[in-house]
């Protein structure tokens, strides 16, 4: 009945199709030949996309974030979004542009947790703050690399001057993005890609240094022999297995004992349980490390409804753990990775195509939120999720266009 | 050519089928008659591989089969036309009469051999007005069943089971059936033939086997026997007198229900009035539009033409729930799909009406207890177990049960007694009668001449949808036909 | 009997042709390729008033490209919802898929075969799990393949973390390449369609999948093997779901654990399918109407873009779509079923 | 004949129906939730002093509430998939809320929640019901349009907090022991239990039996699944006080619940597709499914393995239901009641469709 001529149509439009496309010239959207380069600026989050857990572990960059995250920056004080660390500049004189007006194009990732929004908000602050971007087009993957890929695809071949990369997967969008840099200059932040063909790869010095970093607290305060709960959000996210194993390296070497690894899905309600299970079956514990804040203050209030002391604990630096942290004056660390990273390649996208030149690899700086400094990133009139390492307060519309008051 | 031996079954752990043994010849129609219950349909059922046997074996020209699946026994030439039409509404009538066997040329359906065979086999059913590649839906209830038969024959079956293949017919239809039936037997089909009707039975069977509480009672030439000694067999009791006496002219009440020129996309030009106590028989070939003036009264299918008053009191129902408001209660056709909500308890099925409109008696055990009584459910399990355990009778009476809860002022009874078993249908019609005397009004609609003739008071005939005529108490089957078969042909061709 | 309740006369050979039109009109296939257009169209205005240009060669790349993976998958989907089933394992076997094409290839064109074999045997085995979970233990069908979803994200959370494997070159051209605009992959899609709508047409299985999925009491009478079929249905669909995973693969280079579950494929493959006017009841639809719904997404996914819709406000859009069009198709099915 | 059949159907009501009537379909469940509960207090003997079993039940309390108002819904033969999106939405809208009136008194915004709640209840059952949208698709699209909705008003993240006077409800303990989300929970679990015996009830259940049997006796069936709908809306928004209450402000609040509650509903023996099954099987459901993520948990399982765990559990206990009790209405032919009944069990449409198709 219809389907069957609706099908004959089918078929007969598919030869056509065909026909034309045999005629057409065939093209290939396919990257170069030839193997990537996994090595030379291999962003330092990059797994490699191995399987195997071990695999996330590299010594020598473990030991390079560790070296990087005792330095101090070079570049202006007070704008973190502007340091580099061990800078090797690289000359971007071909891309230079001499046009006063530029177009740059963002394939973002997706915006699908509040760390991303409040990056977005920044970014797009910091484009408002230079009028000589003429136009700035956004593509939200929604979190899928399928589409991801289109949308690169799609933004290479439109007028784009520049196109700035937020990678959904670090392995999977390799291909697309080196697809990308033939035509135009790409600019990479936050996850990398297994290529160097980006002019250059925006980060934080990274996981390791992250994990470390809150591992290091806890071995500091928690009595020796003492508990740790590790809180992680679920296996297989190659930014947070780098958290992960280098923490577990620090516990390794200590007298501290880890006495469960739970995934909490980032779901505070999965998290308060949890740790409240760990504590009944555990007696105490003793220390709790976690490799993302989402969750943090569901774990303070889980010790809180047990009627426990609060034991030493890592967060983030979103608001809501600062609070608590302040509130309850917990002894408390709160390792970043900064939302005002998201600021940087709209700068350097504009040297760029100004020709200045900038770092291959541009590593940013990581504050860690201590006890001292955690006044100066709590702001009352920010929402709870608000990440205080947003570097926004000097941007146009802060504090309202980031849900603050 | 077929030998059902010993053929046990049981469900639950009940048995319902202790070692019954069968056999047919070629070219001989047998018949199968028993109360429900009594285990005819399993026993058809084990032939068919609906059901596996627990016992017993079945041979076909002398060689042993089992079937496991309704596929094996067709592969084995065993065709059976169902009680429920068994088609997809949704696929064409060549798609249906061929499911499961589908025509092929190298591995692909072969769609032109599969049109082309239909068409012959409705050619052979006189039906050369189906178009092979309609969808079924768009087809009449009489044609649908036309396929259902070209369906079986189209496997070449060499054993035609029948289970009530008249139940949806009227009776020129049944005609229709029964040459066919001939026919086929002329061509050497042995055809098993269940039925409750005694008079299709006496027409066409060489033999008639009787089952009761799923055990053989007896096997009897037809040529031999008669209805009375068939009946005894069945119900193991005489039963002297079928229809309970009509109500004495005098003792008839005012009108209660009259409609004048009701009509819809169905129905045209109605007119009738039903007084209180009074029983109003509605006859009519299938199509006819007999149930679509039950549905219209009861405001499934309402009137959108003409003026209905219910105790003088002018109503227009346009769903049920306001024409069981105004006091009308409908006892479907389809017990199963529509009168019953088969997993719910008897006592929940009972007070369904009351619960859902809040008219007549108050939802209670009590109420369901003697409204039972009422219906005179015999035997069950208590009010609380589900009615789809029930046999065909204590399942419509449960009906009844829940229609009487409401209190209605007009019962209308569409084929109350459908494949409901001698003893209950007594039962039903003494119901019915008594309702009547109480001052309901009822109106009666059955494809069952006898039936419609011993019940009503007044028969009124339909023919395409419009009143063809109307007989006073007791009219003969031959004036109630002339009447209903007045607009025939284009009633037959639907 | 439904059937019972009495209808007009109507003689099929009095103006069958007026039947078939009338039947032409409410069939959804129909409406949704008609849809696909109008959006189309809409798009182009919309887009060409704000001084863009809708149906440029990279549009039309992408919104083509964008129907593959969803186009296979929701193809996959409709043999399972034909048959009166559904499967909701789709997205995590999808992900299980990428992840094994990229491993066993490991970089290697000469093991490209060997990958494409034991993805597609790997899927055929969960569609087989999924329909013998739903035939023979009797469980619902959204349960069983729940649960099975369940088991697979269990595996893939255990034995992957993050990106893994490395897809050939030449096999990544899959992903890549094109003729003309068209990318080959979409050919790989059309063949696929054809090779189903094939299947129903012109086979029995896909005659019993009507069948069963329409009336699965009438069809077993009739002496259809309905277990059979279904389990059959589930194995096609799994087919399906191996294929995009290798186009996924092929497109990422690398095999990834979340390729599946964050496009949501297992609600949107549903949803594409239903919105092509397949009865999510079964027994009625087909692929040309599931093709038609994947490229209305697809469609207004690309029109979204172009008009940088909020990608929040986009969900609110998709989903007030999705019930619009099967409340369209309700209607149309209530009005040509009226004499019923 | 009655008295020739009488007793065959006795016997049948003896070892069938009176069964299935004592504990019913709930009795696989039942025994499943014993016997985690039994391996619970094996692997930690401590598990069952008051306040921490109080604890584990305030825990399970959401899911609970949602698979009561779930029941209602699935009863009646249909779905609600957008329950687990209410409660993100609720949370979300309750953080806004207090953002903008920061003095809001909880009793008020929990109302608020609870009729926004049914609101979106409504308009699933209206357009499920008036426009004959099968619910699976319905409550979808709702799914789609509620999560895109909050994160489009509020920009993609909560904006406020959730003060402790509106988190108490799913926090603290009434008269310092019994957690209020217990009373929350054994409240609506009674009322649902008393609904389905009164006559609403009993006409939902006849409505997800048989449909055209239920409109052809009176029931106004569309009217009383609609309100099935919003009952259902009703309680996930409770349940995200609950859930707010609990664990405070998240963006993701209530994401996959929709499936957890089904599945506990489905566990329960409550028939997909409707007309079979009891609420405190539904509540016994979602009872042992928590047992079951806890039990994981204590038993140091991986946690990746879990859901492999959990799906093989769900998908075992789901078929012995099926194989024991409440037989599905498709995949099964001709069922082993008897003849008379046969036709009966001929599975009208597949349950996920939602109900039957016009």
């Amino acid at each position: 009945m219809r389907t069957h001529r609706a099908g004959r149509r089918l078929a007969a439009s598919l030869a056509a199709v065909c026909a034309a496309g045999l005629l057409a010239s065939c093209s290939s959207d396919a990257p170069p030949e030839g193997p990537p380069d996994p090595s030379g600026s291999a962003p330092s989050e990059d797994g490699g996309g191995e399987a195997d857990e071990a695999e996330f572990f590299e010594e020598d960059e473990y030991q390079r974030q560790l070296a990087l995250a005792g330095e101090t920056p070079e570049g202006p004080e007070g704008r973190p979004w502007e340091q580099m660390l061990r800078p090797e500049m690289v000359d971007t004189g071909d891309y230079a542009l001499d046009a006063d007006q530029v177009h740059l194009c963002f394939s973002n990732a997706g915006v699908f947790n509040p760390w991303r929004q409040v990056g977005l908000t920044t970014m797009e602050a910091e484009v408002a703050e230079h009028e000589e971007i003429a136009e700035f087009t956004v593509l939200d993957a929604e979190g899928k690399d399928d589409k991801q890929i289109s949308d690169i695809q799609n933004l290479s071949q439109q007028d784009c001057d520049l196109l700035i990369v937020s990678p959904n997967t670090t392995a999977t969008l390799t291909p697309a993005v080196e697809e990308a840099c033939r035509t135009l200059p790409v600019i990479v932040f936050d996850r990398g890609v297994n290529t160097d063909c980006p002019v250059t790869f925006v980060h934080p010095v990274g996981g390791y240094a992250y994990g470390a970093a809150a591992a290091d607290f806890l071995v500091e305060n928690v009595e020796p022999g003492g508990k740790i709960l590790a809180l992680r959000i679920s296996p297989g996210v190659d930014v947070l297995e780098n958290r992960w194993s280098a923490a577990e390296l620090a516990f390794q070497d200590s007298e501290l004992e880890v006495a469960d690894v739970e995934f909490t899905e980032g779901d505070p309600a999965v998290a308060k349980s949890i740790v409240t299970d760990a504590i009944q079956r555990h007696g105490s514990i003793d220390g709790v490390w976690m490799d993302s804040g989402a969750t943090a203050v569901a774990a303070v209030e889980a010790f809180e409804d047990a009627g426990l002391e609060v034991p030493p604990i890592s967060g983030e630096d979103q608001q809501d753990f600062l609070q608590a942290w302040a509130d309850r004056d917990l002894t408390a660390i709160a390792p970043g990775y900064p939302t005002f990273q998201w600021r940087t390649p709209v700068i350097a996208a504009l040297k760029v195509l100004r020709g200045e030149e900038v770092p291959g690899e541009w590593v940013l700086p990581q504050p860690v939120i201590t006890e001292e400094t955690r006044d100066d990133y709590l702001a009352a009139e920010m929402p709870p999720l608000h990440y205080g390492l947003c570097g926004c307060e000097d941007l146009p519309g802060y504090p309202r266009d980031w849900g603050g008051r | 050519m077929l030998l059902m031996q010993d053929m046990t079954k049981s469900f639950l752990g009940i048995r319902v089928l202790h070692s019954v043994s069968l056999d047919l010849a070629p070219g001989e129609v047998h018949a199968v008659v028993g109360e429900n219950g009594a285990g005819k349909s399993t026993l058809m059922k084990l032939l068919s591989g609906e059901h596996t046997p627990d016992g017993g074996r079945i041979e076909i020209d002398g060689t042993p089969v089992a079937f496991d699946h309704p596929a094996q026994a067709q592969a084995a030439g065993v065709g059976i036309i169902h009680q429920e039409l068994a088609l997809l509404p949704d696929r064409t009538v060549a798609e249906n009469v061929f499911l499961g066997r589908e025509p092929t040329r190298r591995g692909l359906v072969d769609r032109a051999a599969m049109a082309r065979r239909t068409t012959e086999l409705l050619a052979e059913l006189h039906a050369e007005g189906i178009a092979p590649d309609t969808p079924v839906r768009e087809l009449s209830v009489a044609r649908q069943q036309t396929v259902e038969v070209a369906k079986a024959l189209a496997a070449d079956v060499r054993v035609l089971i029948m289970d009530e293949p008249t139940a949806a017919l009227a009776e020129h239809e049944v005609a229709t059936l029964f040459d066919l039936v001939r026919r086929l037997t002329e061509r050497g089909l042995g055809i098993l033939y269940v039925s409750h009707r005694m008079r299709e039975i006496f027409a066409l069977s060489q033999r008639v086997t009787v089952l009761k509480d799923g055990r053989l009672v007896t096997c009897l030439r037809t040529a031999e026997t008669d209805v009375d000694a068939v009946v005894r067999a069945m119900v193991g009791r005489e039963l002297s007198a079928y229809y309970p006496p009509r109500a004495a002219p005098g003792a008839l009440g005012g009108p209660v229900l009259t409609v004048s020129g009701g009509g819809n996309d169905r129905l045209a030009g109605i007119e009738l009035t039903v007084r209180a106590g009074e029983v109003l028989g509605v006859a009519g070939l299938q199509g006819s539009g007999r149930s679509a003036l039950a549905r219209a009264v009861f405001g499934a299918d309402p009137f959108t033409r003409g003026r209905m008053t219910l105790a003088g009191r002018e109503v227009r129902p346009r769903r049920p729930r306001e024409a069981i408001r105004a006091g009308i209660a409908l006892v479907g056709e389809d017990r199963k799909a529509e009168g019953l909500t088969l997993r719910q308890s008897v006592r929940d099925n009972t007070l369904l009406v009351t619960r859902a409109v809040g008219v007549g008696e108050r939802a209670g055990a009590t109420t369901v207890a003697r409204l039972l009584e009422r219906v005179r459910l015999a035997g069950g399990g208590g009010a609380g177990q589900e009615v789809r355990y029930l046999s065909g009778g204590n399942q419509q009476k449960v009906v009844i049960a829940k229609w009487l809860a409401a209190r209605p002022r007009v019962l209308l009874f569409d084929e109350p007694t459908r494949g409901v078993d001698v003893g209950a249908k007594a039962a039903i019609h003494t119901l019915v009668r008594e309702l009547a005397a109480e001052g309901l009004a009822v109106l009666l609609i059955s494809s069952e001449l006898p039936e419609l003739i011993g019940m009503s008071d007044r028969v009124l005939v339909l023919a395409d949808g419009r009143p063809a005529g109307e007989l006073p108490a007791g009219p003969s089957e031959e004036e109630i036909m002339r009447l209903a078969t007045s607009g025939a042909d284009r009633a037959g061709a639907a | 009997m439904t059937a019972a309740s009495p209808s007009p006369a109507l003689p099929a050979a009095a103006a069958p042709a007026a039947a078939r039109w009338r039947r032409g009109l409410s069939d959804p296939a129909v409406g949704i390729w008609l849809a696909a257009l109008g959006v189309t169209l809409l798009g182009w205005a919309v887009v060409a008033v704000r001084g863009g240009e809708f149906l440029t060669q990279p549009n039309i790349t992408g919104i083509l490209q964008n129907c593959v993976a969803l186009g296979l998958i929701a193809l996959g989907q409709t043999m399972v919802i034909l048959t009166g089933s559904l499967d909701l394992s789709v997205a995590y076997l999808a992900s299980l898929g990428t992840l094994v094409a990229a491993e066993t290839m490991a970089g290697s064109d000469g093991n490209m075969v060997t990958a494409v074999v034991a993805v597609l045997a790997l899927c055929a085995g969960v569609g087989l799990a999924n329909g013998l979970i739903v035939t023979r233990l009797k469980v619902n069908a959204f349960i069983a393949t729940l649960g099975v979803a369940l088991i697979l994200r269990g595996w893939i959370e255990d034995n992957y973390t993050g990106p893994a494997g490395d897809v050939s070159r030449s096999f990544q051209r899959l992903g890549y390449d094109r003729i003309g605009p068209v990318p080959v992959s979409v050919f790989l899609l059309v063949g696929v369609a054809l090779a189903l709508w094939f299947v129903l047409r012109r086979t029995r299985l896909g005659h019993h999948m009507y069948a069963t999925g329409g009336d699965e009491h009438a069809a077993r009478l009739s002496g259809v093997r309905t277990e059979r079929t279904v389990v059959i249905a589930h194995v096609l669909c799994a087919l399906c779901v191996g294929i995009a995973a290798l186009f996924l693969a092929a497109r990422f280079g690398a095999g990834s654990p979340w390729a599946g579950t964050e496009a949501r494929y297992d609600l949107e493959s549903i949803a594409a399918v239903v919105l092509g006017g397949t009865l999510l009841a079964g027994g009625r639809g087909g692929v040309v109407g599931t093709l038609g719904g994947v490229t209305v997404l697809a469609v207004l996914d690309s029109v979204f873009n172009q008009l940088a819709v909020d990608p929040f406000f986009k969900n609110v859009l998709r989903g007030v779509v999705i019930i619009a069009a099967v409340a369209v198709y309700a209607r149309g099915r209530r009005s040509a079923g009226r004499n019923r | 004949m009655t008295a020739t059949t009488a007793t065959p159907i006795q016997a049948r009501v003896r070892r069938g129906t009176a069964l299935t009537r004592a504990l019913g379909s709930a009795l696989p469940v039942c025994a499943l939730l014993l016997l985690l509960l039994a391996a619970l207090a094996v692997t930690d003997a401590g598990f069952y002093e008051p306040d921490r079993f109080l604890a584990f039940v305030r825990r399970a309390a959401p899911l609970l509430l949602l698979a009561a108002g779930q029941y209602l819904v699935i009863v009646s033969g249909h779905f609600d998939l957008s329950v687990g999106a209410v409660v993100t939405t609720g949370v979300v809208a309750a953080a806004e809320i207090y953002h903008t009136y920061p003095g809001a008194h909880w009793l008020v915004v929990t109302v608020v929640l609870v009729a926004a709640g049914a609101l979106v209840g409504l308009v699933n059952g209206l357009v499920t019901t008036g426009l004959g949208v099968p619910s699976f698709i319905t409550t979808l699209g709702m799914m789609l349009i509620l999560e895109g909705g909050v994160f489009y008003w509020t920009g993609g993240s909560p904006t406020g907090y959730l003060p402790d006077e509106f988190r108490a409800v799913g926090r603290q303990d009434a008269f310092g022991w019994l957690p209020w989300a217990v009373v929350v929970c054994a409240a609506v679990g009674a009322g649902v239990w008393w609904l389905m015996r009164s006559s609403w009830g009993r006409t939902l259940m006849a409505t997800g039996d048989s449909e055209r049997a239920a409109e052809l006796s009176g029931v106004a069936t569309g009217r009383v699944r609609t309100v099935a709908f919003v009952l259902s809306g009703a309680a996930a928004a409770l349940a995200a006080v609950l859930v707010g209450g609990y664990s405070g402000v998240s963006a993701q609040a209530g994401s996959g619940m929709e499936f957890e509650a089904i599945t506990a509903v489905v566990l329960g023996g409550v028939l997909l597709g409707g007309g079979r099954g009891s609420v405190l099987g539904a509540m016994a459901g979602a009872f042992a499914l928590t047992a079951l993520f806890t039990l994981l948990n204590l038993r140091g399982v991986s946690g990746a393995l879990e859901p492999t765990v959990q799906g093989v559990i769900v998908i075992a206990a789901v078929a012995l239901g099926a194989a024991n009790f409440s037989r599905p209405r498709r995949r099964s032919p001709a069922p082993p009641a008897p003849p008379p009944a046969a036709p009966a069990d001929r599975g009208p449409t597949q349950p996920s469709t939602g109900g039957p198709t016009p």
